[in-house]
Parts: C-alpha cells; structure tokens; sequence
C-alpha cells in the first residue's frame, strides 16, 4: 500500500470573524507525489500550507500528515516550508548560520549539523556564497538559501508557495532543475506561473471560492480550457498549442 | 562591524580582531569606563597614548578613523559655550561681562580629550567586532536574552528598513512631495506609520517561517569557549592599565 | 537627547546604569506577565524596533531648520513595557553603527529616553480606562503623551547636565539653565506631539492591533 | 516629425565605489511607443529608470525627456513611474487620499483632483474601493491603485518596473486591458513576464551586462533563439511555436 503522506478531511477554515476560506475541503496526497496548487489571488492557498504546517489551527475537520494528526504550534521537522516572500525566512547573519538554524533547533550535533549544511548549499550550487549575509544576496540567490535551509532539515514533505515570484528565467531553470531531482520528496507548490507547474507537477489542484475545483493530471486540469477560463485562468502556451510538445517537458509522467 | 555587517579583512586579522571577543568587551568596556572616570589633568597624555596605542592594534586604518570621528553633538558644543565663561574663579581675560575663566577652560579641556578618547577606543572595539559575535559576548556577561535577541534581530532588519524606507521618500517625490515646509509632517508620519504597518506584518511572516524551523524548540546554546593564552594577557594588560590609571585617579 | 561620552562624573555614571538594570529587569517582569511565551513577540518587537530605529533618521522641516524625531511618545505608545529594552537595543546600536550618543553613557540616555516612553504608554492608555473610541480622543491623548515625553527627556537631560557634569555654577544660573534647556525643547515637543498624532489615527484607520501591543 | 520623447545618449552610471552598471547607453524613444525593458536579474533595469526619472545622477552623459534636459532631483509631473515593490508607493490611510497626494503637490484645485482621482478610479475600475485603506488590498488590487496614484498626474510617459509579479492571471489580464487603452501615452515597461511584453510592447529592448544587445519588434528580438539564450532567458511560448497566433496577439502591429 502507498503511503499517505497528507490526508485532510471536511476541513474548514476561517480568519477570526470573517467567512470562511476554506470549506469542506477533502485532499489526499501519497509518498512521492509533486502536487501542484493553483487559484486566483486570495484563493486561500497560502492559508491551507499555514493550516498543513500546524501554524493555523482549522476551525473544523482534521489533517494528519505523515498518519499522525497535526499538532497547532508543535514542530515537525518533516514539513519544510518555503514562504513567498523568501526574504521573511532568512534570518541568521551568515548563509551558513542560517541553514543550520533549524537543524540546531532539531537538537543535532555541531558534525552532523556542519555535513547537513553541506550537502544542501552543493545540492543547490550555493557553496560560494556561504559566509555572505543572506540578505545581500540578489532575490534569485535568497530563494535557494531558503531552500537549503529547509532541505537541511531533511524533511519528507515539502511545501513551497510561489516560488518563481520575482525570479528571472536563469533563476528558474536552475529551481526546476533541482526540484525534478527529489524523487524522494512529496512536494507541494503553490503558483501563478502554470508553466512552471506544468514542468514540476504530476498533479494539479484547483481551488477557487473556498473548494478543490479540480484535482488530476496537469493536461486534464490545465489543458482543460472551459474549467481554466470560468475560474480567471488561461491555459499554458505549450499546452494550448501542442499536447504533444507538453508530453516531452514533463518530466516523469509516469508518476 | 562597519557599514553593511561587514569588517574588513585586515581587521579581521588584527590583533583586536583575534581577541575573542567574550574577554575583548570586558576588556575594552573596563578601559572605556575608567576613562570616563579620570578628572586628573596629568592623566590625558596617557588616554590619548591608550587610546592611540589600541587603535593600531585594530588594523583599521587612519582615514576609516576620520570618516568614523563624528563632531560633539549639541550638548558637547552647549557646554563647550557654558564652561569656559560661567565657571570657576581665575579670570584670564575679559570683555564686558565676557570672563574667560581658567577652571572652566581646564574642565573643557578634559572633557573633549576624554570624549575624543573614548570615541576612538569604540571606533576600535565596533571595527574588529562583528554583531554577532557582540550578541554572544553580552549573553556570556548574563545580559538578559530579552536584550541580546532584540538586539540581534533588530540588526537583521535595520538595513532592510533604511533601504524600503528610502524607497518610499522616492517614491513620494516622483509624485511631486517636497520636505520643506511644515506641511511636509502629514505625508512623513504616513511614511512612519506605513513603514511601521509593514514591518508588523512582516514579523508575523518571519515569526511563522522561524517556529516551523523550530524557533524556541531548544535552547540555542553558545558557541564553546575556547579562548588561547593570549587572550588573557591582552586582558591583563587592560586590566592592569585600568587600574593603573585609577590607582594614580583616586589615590595618588 | 543623548549625553555623550566624556562628560558625565563617574556616580552619575555608574547610576544610570543601575537605574536602567533596574527598568529592564522590572519591565521584563511586566512583559511576562503580560504575555505567555515572550519570546514570541521578539520578532515583532525587533521589528519595530528597527522601524524607529530607521524612521528617527526622518526630519521634519520648519524653515530654515529641520528637527529631527526623538520617538520616544511613539515608542511607548505601540510598544509600552516593551519599549524600554527597544530603546536600550536602539542605543546600542547607534553606538555601534554611528558611534552615535555614546556607551559610558547609554544607562543614563536609556533613561532619559526610556522613563517618558513607559510614562507615554501609561498616558495613552488613559483611552482604555474611560472607553473612548473616538478617533479625536485618540490624537488628544497621542500628541499629550508624546509632548510630555519630550519635555520631561529634555528636563532630565537639562538636570543631569547641570548637576553631573563638571558645570559648576551658581544657583541662579543653574535654574536659568534649566529653564532654557526646557523651553528650547517645547517647538520639538509640540512637532513631535503632532507627528505621533498622526500616525496614531493613521493606525487606528488602517491597522488599530497596532496600538494593542501590550498584550491587553 | 515625429516627437523623441525620451533620448538618451552615451550615458553612463557606477553606483559609489562599484563597476559600471550601465555604460555607453544610447536610446531614442518617440511619442506613443509602447516599449518593453528585458534582461536577467541585475542587469540595471530599475537603475535605468531612476536615471530616467532623474532620482539618480549620471556618471556621463545626456538624458532629455520631452525635449529637455532631465534635471536630478527635480519633479517633472509628466514623467509617471510605478515601482516594483508596490506597496512602497501607497501611503496613505485611503484609497482616494492616496490617489490624490500627486494631484496636490502639483499644487492643483480640490476639484479638479477629485475629477482626476474619479477618473483614474474609473479607468481601473477600483472605484469601489476607494474609502479603503490601501494597505489591506490584495497584491493586484494594490498595484492598480499605484497605478491610479500615477494616472492621475496625467503624465505623458509612464515607466512600470515589473508589473506583474506577484499578480494572478485575472488582474494581470486587467492591467493588459488597461495598458491597451493608452493610446496615447509612451509607454516603458521593465519585466521577467516575457508573454506580458509580448501583448503590450510593439519594441522590445534587451539590457545586459551594461549594454543595450538588441533592440527591435518584440517578435525579432524575442523570437531569436540564440540571442535569447546567449543572454539567459528563453523564447516565449507563444512565440516559439507559431509566428501567425503570435500576429494576432500583438494589439497594435502596425506602430
Ligand atoms: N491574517 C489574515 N487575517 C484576515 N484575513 C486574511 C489573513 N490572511 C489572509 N486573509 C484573507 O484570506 C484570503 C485568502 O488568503 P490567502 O493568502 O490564503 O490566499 P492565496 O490563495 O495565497 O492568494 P495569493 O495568490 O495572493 O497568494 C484572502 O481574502 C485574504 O484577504
Ligand atoms: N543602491 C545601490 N547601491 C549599490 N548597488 C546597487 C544599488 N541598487 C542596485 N545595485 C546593483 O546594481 C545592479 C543593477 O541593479 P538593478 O536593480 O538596476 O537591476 P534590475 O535589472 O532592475 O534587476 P531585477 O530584475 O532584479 O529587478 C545590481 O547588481 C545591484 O546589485
Ligand atoms: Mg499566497
Ligand atoms: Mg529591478
């Protein structure tokens, strides 16, 4: 049987005193699976990875992820988040000190903690900027720190919201690059920018007016014009327009 | 920790860039103080001399000092106006009700090499020493955390601060804002409160991204202690000079 | 508002940092109370720390000068126990960033700058205790405990200067000293009240949790 | 003869104590062009409008706007620039307080910045916001306000540096709609959204490593493969698969 690494169920949700975000939403994601998350702005994407992460406590239903329920406010060094605005999430005065900030707070020691930090700046390619203060790095350089820093911490479920933001084409190859090497890791990516799900994802969610729209395949969900145009959203160039160009860019399709 | 969070790398291998700094800051602050103490007129050749001798061991150079002296502020230059004239008996010329008073000009005189001395020993000390290690070295004299991680994070977003709210003034002057009149306070308290409204969401967001790193999780402990040999004779030396000079203060 | 180095005797000295040791440990006892975990507002504090920290740079003009901000009211206002270690982390880092204000005499300053904050918060919070929500009562309130958080800094200042200082003057001159110090600091007071005004009904309109960080 | 709206000649700019940025730049910009700014992260796209605006001060050389010389540090009112982080721009505690804070240092009558700020609303369509706070708007709605904050000074060139990040799929569609509208504006456009300048821009520039290396239609300059990923970026998909579907998107060919 396959893992069930996310499970939520009837979950609901809602900011103190206003409607609710999210209503009765139902989602399982297995081991290894690369779910992409689309939606228009406000959608409540960015507020299911706070409920997932344990930051927000839902106002019904429940999450268990990795079988265990998630505790509001307990730390679980198997979920990584990466935050949109990456900036936020840098923190230490060196790039190396920063990686190990959560490594440090699992308890582990200096050896272990030096290897982990190692083995994520050269997985990313960042080892030449380990001593220089995070936050002179240009916006591109910033989103892999943070990247490090959450792969240091090893976790198996990793979530990330809107990471091409403000990056440029170089920048992006090189994140696409390293994320279709976590064959490992159950991935989650929130984003505007469909191409980028399209080459990174093996399934896609669609949530708009607080409930999963959609949920399959990225050329049913993406490639499916009708549904893409009634919730504000285009199809990607390289699926309107060729489905056989699109099959070749996918990466493991046989996910 | 000059501009930036950066120390410069002849700096950094000085002998006070060396000194670890859990013994540097006891050692310098020791030598600050009793500078502050001294009142003795005999004594400020040899301020100036410690003073002077402790910056080259800084590797800074002699134009970062000048670029670095700031002028006294306001209430340097009030006192500098005030003592001369109002205070003490011996008369050494006079114009008018104008007396310019021997006391005074002698009080002045200790003050302004006293100021100028201590301006340099901190020039050192802030050149050779970077944030951090500041933050550790005030942990390991029991300051409380409250100060030292206030202290920490407050560094990590200064720049950042300066710089977004540069940008706002830009911004606002593209669109014809000018700060000179008094009309100007209205759009530079929006300014403030804008700046003040972002960065409290921001810290929610790095609150939330630092717990799920686990921020709080365990006690970050301090960095082992391992100082060499001469890291405590640098600070028997200023030990030993600081009490020299209030030994010769308060009882010779 | 910040005594530099050099000039202030040794038992002033030595006071000032008694006195501010003694502030903060106090203040830490208020903050605990006041909150279940602190640590968890560090971010926020330290955030707003640097926003003043970056908004006292901000001049404002009245031709042909320009004043700049002492924020001491703000702080207290927004941050209230809390803006006692703010301003000491302030100092500090002025001192290392600048060498700004000074180090033998960051006691002292914390508590010329630190007292009127605490006593700013306890001013506004007057709002609180007669249930006023009007945004006027709010600006009244605002602009009063900033004004008097400068003209009692100021104060504090002109008395430490007469009497720690070596300024030996006669009786007369020192009271006349004072008084000008102070008066010399009423403009300052006044645009200083007027700017936290300001930004407090500026808060209140966009962003009223602002003005609830004590906890309460 | 048409009118050079902006010309720029052998400029030349170093930040203090840095390698140039930008060195020997010519550039002829006419009335009305809709002009798209392209290059990798750094390249000194932001630093080119700052000179442009006369925020910064050239190392060398000359920059005229509308035929005169551009004075650093003056206000010119028919020069409009909207930033890249958008919420820097807005600072007032209203919508409609902030639209105006142009129109009143330009020192003009109550009523005719009402007018204006009505006008811009309506343009945009936020009228119905404009007794919000800014600061509580979404990313999209925020940048339109800028917008507004802009439109309403009625310039005569408009600058936008990246104007779609961060924006989803619906209100970058708005903001095409309304750049569509300007006929008679100029129009100067930095971004990482190569598919956005393809649908405003008729003329595309491409800046990097100091130097102006193309400058042309967006179809000569974006569709050269080889000059595209010489310099990091990728052709556009729209572009890459169908030079005829590419024809029709672009509004005005014929400028
Ligand atoms: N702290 C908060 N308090 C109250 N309302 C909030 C808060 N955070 C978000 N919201 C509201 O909840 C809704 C969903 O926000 P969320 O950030 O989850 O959307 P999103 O799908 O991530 O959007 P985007 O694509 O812009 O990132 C929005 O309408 C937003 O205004
Ligand atoms: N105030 C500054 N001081 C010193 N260097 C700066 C400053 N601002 C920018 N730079 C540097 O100048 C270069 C060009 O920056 P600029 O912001 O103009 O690039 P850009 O093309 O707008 O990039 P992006 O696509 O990331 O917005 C960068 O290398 C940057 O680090
Ligand atoms: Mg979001
Ligand atoms: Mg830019």
């Amino acid at each position: 049987m396959i893992a069930e690494d996310l499970k939520i169920s009837s979950l609901r949700y809602s900011y103190p005193g206003q409607k609710p975000i999210l209503q009765d939403i139902g989602l399982v994601i297995n081991s290894g699976e690369k779910v992409g998350l689309i939606g228009p702005n406000g959608a409540g994407k960015t507020t299911l990875f706070l409920l997932i992460t344990g930051i927000l406590k839902p106002s019904a239903g429940q999450i268990t992820v990795f079988e265990k329920p998630v505790k509001p406010g307990a730390f679980n060094p198997q979920v990584g988040m990466i935050f949109q605005h990456t900036a936020d999430q840098l923190i230490s005065p060196s790039v190396h000190e920063d990686i190990a900030f959560g490594p440090q707070n699992m308890g582990l020691g200096e050896q272990e903690i030096n290897k982990r930090v190692k083995e994520a700046a050269t997985l990313a390619g960042i080892q030449h900027l380990l001593e220089r203060p995070p936050h002179q790095l240009s916006a591109g350089e910033q989103r892999l720190v943070a990247l490090c820093g959450i792969l240091a911490m090893q976790p198996r479920l990793l979530i990330m919201d809107e990471p091409t933001s403000d990056l440029d084409i170089r920048y992006r190859r090189r994140l696409i690059g390293i994320l279709s090497h976590m064959e490992d890791k159950t991935l989650l990516i929130a984003s505007h920018d469909l191409e980028f799900i399209l080459e990174t994802c093996s399934r896609v969610i669609l949530l708009e007016s607080s409930a999963i729209c959609a949920d399959g395949s990225p050329a049913e969900v993406m490639g499916n014009k009708t549904l893409m145009e009634k919730h504000g959203l285009e199809v990607p160039h390289s699926l309107s327009v060729s489905w056989h160009k699109h099959r070749k860019t996918i990466k493991k399709p046989g996910h | 920790m000059i501009d930036k969070g950066y120390i410069n790398k002849t700096a950094a291998q000085s002998i006070l860039g060396r000194w670890e700094a859990r013994l540097k800051l006891p050692g310098l602050m020791l030598l600050i103080f009793t500078f502050a103490f001294i009142r003795d007129l005999r004594l400020l050749p040899f301020l100036v001399l410690a003073a002077a001798l402790t910056y080259s061991f800084s590797g800074l150079s002699l134009k970062h000092l000048i670029k670095r002296m700031r002028m006294p502020g306001f209430f340097l230059v009030a006192i500098a106006l005030i003592l001369p004239f109002w205070s003490g008996q011996t008369i050494l010329w006079q114009l008018g009700p104008l007396a310019l008073r021997l006391e005074g000009l002698l009080a002045l005189l200790v003050i302004t090499v006293k100021f100028f001395s201590i301006l340099i020993l901190v020039i050192a000390l802030f050149g050779t020493t970077t944030l951090p290690q500041m933050a550790i070295a005030l942990r390991a004299i029991r300051i409380p955390w409250l100060i030292t991680d206030l202290l920490l994070f407050t560094y990590r977003y200064i720049y950042q601060l300066l710089s977004d709210l540069n940008r706002m003034r830009i911004a606002a002057r593209l669109r014809g804002f000018r700060a000179n009149s008094f009309n100007a306070i209205k759009p530079l308290a929006f300014i403030t409160g804008t700046m003040l409204v972002s960065s409290h969401n921001q810290s929610e967001r790095v609150f939330q991204a630092m717990t799920l790193r686990g921020y709080g999780n365990t006690k970050q402990p301090l960095p082992i202690f391992s100082p060499i040999p001469a890291d405590f004779i640098l600070l028997a030396v200023y030990i030993l000079l600081s009490a020299l000079l209030i030994l010769f203060q308060f009882i010779i | 508002m910040h005594l530099p180095d050099g000039i202030i005797t040794a038992p002033a000295i030595i006071g000032g940092y008694a006195a501010a040791a003694g502030i903060t440990a106090f203040s830490m006892y208020k903050i605990k109370k006041q909150h279940i975990n602190p640590r968890n507002i560090i971010p926020r504090a330290a955030l707003l720390t640097a926003a003043f920290f970056a908004a006292s740079l901000i001049h404002i003009p009245i031709p042909p000068v320009s004043v700049h901000l002492v924020l001491s009211g703000l702080m207290g206002v927004m941050l209230g126990w809390f803006s006692f270690p703010a301003i000491i982390v302030g100092l500090l880092l002025q001192a290392v960033m600048f060498q700004h204000g000074g180090l033998t005499t960051l006691g002292i300053n914390a508590c010329i700058m630190g007292v009127p904050a605490i006593l700013a918060y306890y001013i506004f919070y007057i709002r609180k205790k007669s249930g006023q929500k009007k945004p006027l009562t709010h600006a009244l309130l605002a602009f009063g405990a900033s004004f008097i958080a400068v003209v009692l800094g100021a104060l504090m200042a002109a008395l430490l200067i007469i009497f720690a200082t070596p300024a030996y003057l006669d009786a007369a001159a020192e009271r006349n000293a004072v008084i000008a110090l102070s008066i010399a600091h009423l403009p300052v007071a006044i645009i200083e009240g007027v700017f936290t005004a300001i930004v407090v009904l500026f808060l209140l309109k966009v962003k009223p949790a602002l003005l609830e960080c004590d906890g309460q």
